[in-house]
């Protein structure tokens, strides 16, 4: 079977569309993995770079951005039927990255400029 | 021509099937993940593929070594099925779903009753254990004794009360057993559990057209047109409901009004169905309307 | 075979990456060594960290496995009855399958009588 | 303020191996969690009470998929009154959470291996590596980070962004969480038994404490649950979308079928 299944309203049509919750965690799953990965990527960079202060952290969002259109690119032209809404692919753990980049910037950073 | 014995020759047959041991390992996952029932390829590519790379596979060797053993027995490989399961025993003594694969290595070999005491021995030491009380159902099965086999599902359901597998095998034991209004009860458990399969629907809808009875048809053709609109390209639900919509149409009882919007129900299925077909290049639509013509059951046509 | 070139990438990535970084804590060093203010890196190692960057994103993009269809209906039509009705648990071995395996040895033809003498003696 | 020149040596002898050990003990801990975690041991009553649970949340939330009567007589299985399994069943009276004992063992060990080995490593390094300022934080800091940051550094005019040893600790083990995810990663192979498995006994762990007010507010939740079926015009709205489609071409048919 296809497991749990979550029926929700799709306000575009009005009639119910259900989700199989086990595919809807794989995704979240993969978009988690490439957000670690983005946010730890890009404070190397950052801390590479030299970036200081509020370069930082709009290198930060930039990079959300890019990740952001990146993970539309890989979802092909038919994103619905992959997530259920594609602001909720921007914003859902965009902070959760912040505390792994602000490590590896500072890594970086140390690595790099201060010594 | 199975026993290649050199390992040249089974690296030129493998060559031939042209099995490259990752795609060997996805295929085998994917059936494991959508649970087909593909035992005679499992074992082809198990013994010329996948046996030669055992170290590669990591912690999954395991769930594969089960699924080599399962599809073994099923096709009667004792030779495939048996290294697999030592080697198992070997790397987890005593665990239960080990016991469990021994258990149906007996069942195999048709020595039933001592399969059944082998799970008994299971059950006695883990109650909780849902997957050997289900061995017991079939080994009551494979012995072609369906009432006990009955019996011991519905004992089990009325502990595992939403194990649609259990509920599943029940309806079909009731559907052989020809009983149709439980077989029913099993089915709409099943829709209970996933509301949004156009198979539970249609295999519903079945069972109550066989039951007959113009409420019956009724509830048959709108579980018949709720399947059809999940799935647009189920046939068999556009079947069912032209042939359910025509019973309602020629039973007496019928009112004139609810007449006309099931005829215009059974024209709308037709066209469906006709429009699938002649999609199909080599088949013309018109002679399902000839066959449909003879198949209804009204006299109007 | 076929997952080997996105790790590639993301590995070429990493290693451009970490060159970048490590001409940068040069430059950093030969600044310092000659007492000059240090303003920026020179353009050529910030256009590598970037690139870099951006490969081994694309690297990783395809490492972190795909995407799986999430409409539940969509996900079921193409289901056949097949394996939805397949039910692992209640496998039954004793069928006419049997009889297709190379190792099938057929049952002695026992004729009924003999059956009827075990009974009576 | 002057560009504080630090010993290069402090990159590699104080820098790098924090990183390493705040990594490391964080790999150590999650197996470690793992080999303790025990199983917690299920009977069957508790199983069949939450099989049960389950079968008539089902029966709530899809309930206006199969037929009236169906629905009825399910309903009067759970909850009539004599015979009802939702009245019937008599359970012993539940422990409460506090006094129970595994349930304190549980929190010990939760304590164990998070909070503690944490604490005694930041402890550990601010011993070790005390007295002198880690590195640079590239981003500037309030004086109110001060104290916080620079506990051991009695120096008041250096700037807040000099950070050290200790804070590079706790930053380390903040950030490096979410980077355990991707090393450790998820199984891929997912075990299809143990999950069949789980499902059957696993709904019956998060069972709650107290199944006789579980069981009393299932009751409540059942007896006013009413059954509208969903299927009752399915055949209007299917010939509704097929006259948009082709209004005509449905009476053709009617008449030659």
């Amino acid at each position: 079977m296809s497991g749990r299944v979550r029926t929700r309203i799709d306000r575009g049509t009005g009639e119910i569309v259900a989700y199989s919750d086990a595919a809807v965690r794989n995704n979240m799953a993969v978009i988690e993995y490439c957000r670690t990965s983005m946010a730890a990527l890009s404070g190397a960079t950052a801390g590479m770079l030299g970036l200081t202060g509020l370069y930082g952290f709009l290198f930060f969002f930039l990079a959300g951005l890019v990740l952001w259109v990146m993970l539309l690119l890989k979802a092909g032209s038919k994103w619905q039927q992959y997530f259920v809404s594609r602001k909720s692919l921007l914003t859902s753990g965009l902070f959760s990255g912040l505390f792994t980049y602000i490590l590896c910037w500072t890594f970086l950073y140390g690595m790099v400029h201060v010594y | 021509m199975y026993y290649l014995s050199s390992r040249r020759q089974i690296e030129a047959k493998m060559a031939t099937l042209d099995l490259d041991w990752e795609e060997v390992r996805d295929t085998l996952r994917t059936w494991r993940e959508d649970n087909t029932r593909h035992s005679e390829e499992v074992v082809d590519m198990w013994y010329y593929c996948l046996r030669h790379y055992k170290h590669k596979l990591g912690d999954e060797r395991w769930m594969v070594e089960e699924q080599v053993v399962i599809a073994g027995l099923d096709c009667n490989r004792l030779d495939v099925a048996e290294p697999c399961l030592v080697s198992l025993n070997e790397q987890f003594p005593g665990s239960l779903r080990i016991r469990k694969l021994k258990g149906m290595r007996l069942e195999a070999l048709e020595r039933f009753d001592e399969a059944m005491d082998v799970y008994d021995g299971i059950i006695r030491q883990d109650e909780t254990n849902s997957s050997v009380r289900k061995r017991k159902v079939a080994v009551l099965k494979g012995q072609g004794r369906y009432a006990d086999a009955i019996k011991e599902l519905t004992e089990y359901l009325k502990k595992f009360m939403s194990d649609t597998e259990g509920w599943q095998e029940l309806c079909d034991l009731y559907l052989k057993e020809g009983d149709y209004s439980k077989a029913a009860f099993c089915m709409e458990e099943l829709i209970l559990s996933n509301p949004h399969y156009h198979l539970f629907y249609t295999k519903y809808a079945e069972i109550k057209y066989t039951q007959g009875g113009l409420e019956n048809y009724e509830l048959a053709r709108s579980y018949f047109c709720q399947a059809a609109k999940l799935n647009p390209g189920n046939l068999r639900a556009l079947y069912g409901l032209y042939l359910s919509c025509s019973q309602v149409a020629s039973s007496p009882k019928c009112t004139t009004q609810k007449k006309k919007e099931t005829l215009r129900l059974e024209a709308w299925a037709l066209k469906e169905i006709t429009e699938k077909y002649s999609k199909c290049r080599d088949v013309d639509g018109s002679k399902i309307v000839e066959t449909f013509r003879s198949l209804s059951v009204t006299d109007k046509a | 075979m076929a997952v080997i070139w996105p790790k590639l990438i993301f590995i070429f990535g990493i290693l451009s990456l970490f060159h970048a970084g490590y001409s940068a804590a040069q430059h950093r060093t030969y600044m310092r060594v000659t007492e000059q203010e240090f303003i920026s890196l020179p353009t050529d190692i910030v256009v590598q960290g970037l690139l870099s960057l951006v490969l081994t994103m694309y690297g990783i993009l395809h490492i972190a496995g795909d995407f799986k269809e999430i409409r539940a209906n969509v996900q079921l039509q193409n289901k056949s009855w097949e394996n939805v009705g397949n039910r692992p648990m209640f496998y039954t071995f004793a069928h006419r399958g049997r009889a297709l395996s190379p190792n099938y040895v057929a049952p002695q033809s026992k004729n009924s009588l003999d059956g009827m003498e075990s009974i009576a003696s | 303020m002057a560009e504080l020149l630090l010993d290069s040596d402090i990159r590699i002898w104080v820098f790098l191996p924090i990183v390493l050990i705040t990594f490391l003990c964080g790999i150590v801990r999650h197996y470690v969690s793992v080999l303790i975690s025990t199983q917690k041991k299920v009977d069957l009553q508790q199983v069949q009470d939450s099989q049960a649970m389950i079968r008539s949340r089902m029966l709530r939330e899809n309930g206006k998929y199969i037929p009236k009567q169906s629905f009825l007589m399910r309903r009067h299985f759970f909850n009539n009154e004599e015979s009802g399994y939702l009245k019937t069943a008599r359970r012993p009276a539940a422990p409460q959470p506090m006094t129970d004992p595994n349930m304190m063992v549980e929190m010990l060990k939760g304590q164990l291996t998070n909070v503690v080995p944490m604490i005694a490593i930041g402890g550990w390094i601010n011993w070790t590596f005390s007295g002198f300022v880690t590195t640079k934080v590239p981003f500037p800091l309030t004086l109110r980070f001060k104290p916080m940051l620079q506990r051991g550094i009695e120096l008041v005019s250096l700037d807040a962004s000099w950070v050290s040893s200790a804070s590079w600790y706790f930053l380390n083990v903040f950030g490096l969480r979410s980077i355990y995810t991707l090393v450790l990663g998820e199984n891929n192979a997912a075990d299809q038994a143990r999950i069949m498995e789980e499902q059957m006994s696993g709904a019956a762990m998060n069972m709650p404490q107290d199944p006789k007010a579980a069981f009393k507010a299932e009751w409540e939740a059942l007896e006013i649950a009413d059954h509208k079926w969903s299927l009752k015009d399915v055949e209007t709205d299917v010939l509704q979308k097929a006259e948009l489609e082709l209004p005509i071409d449905i009476q053709s048919y009617a008449n030659t079928a």
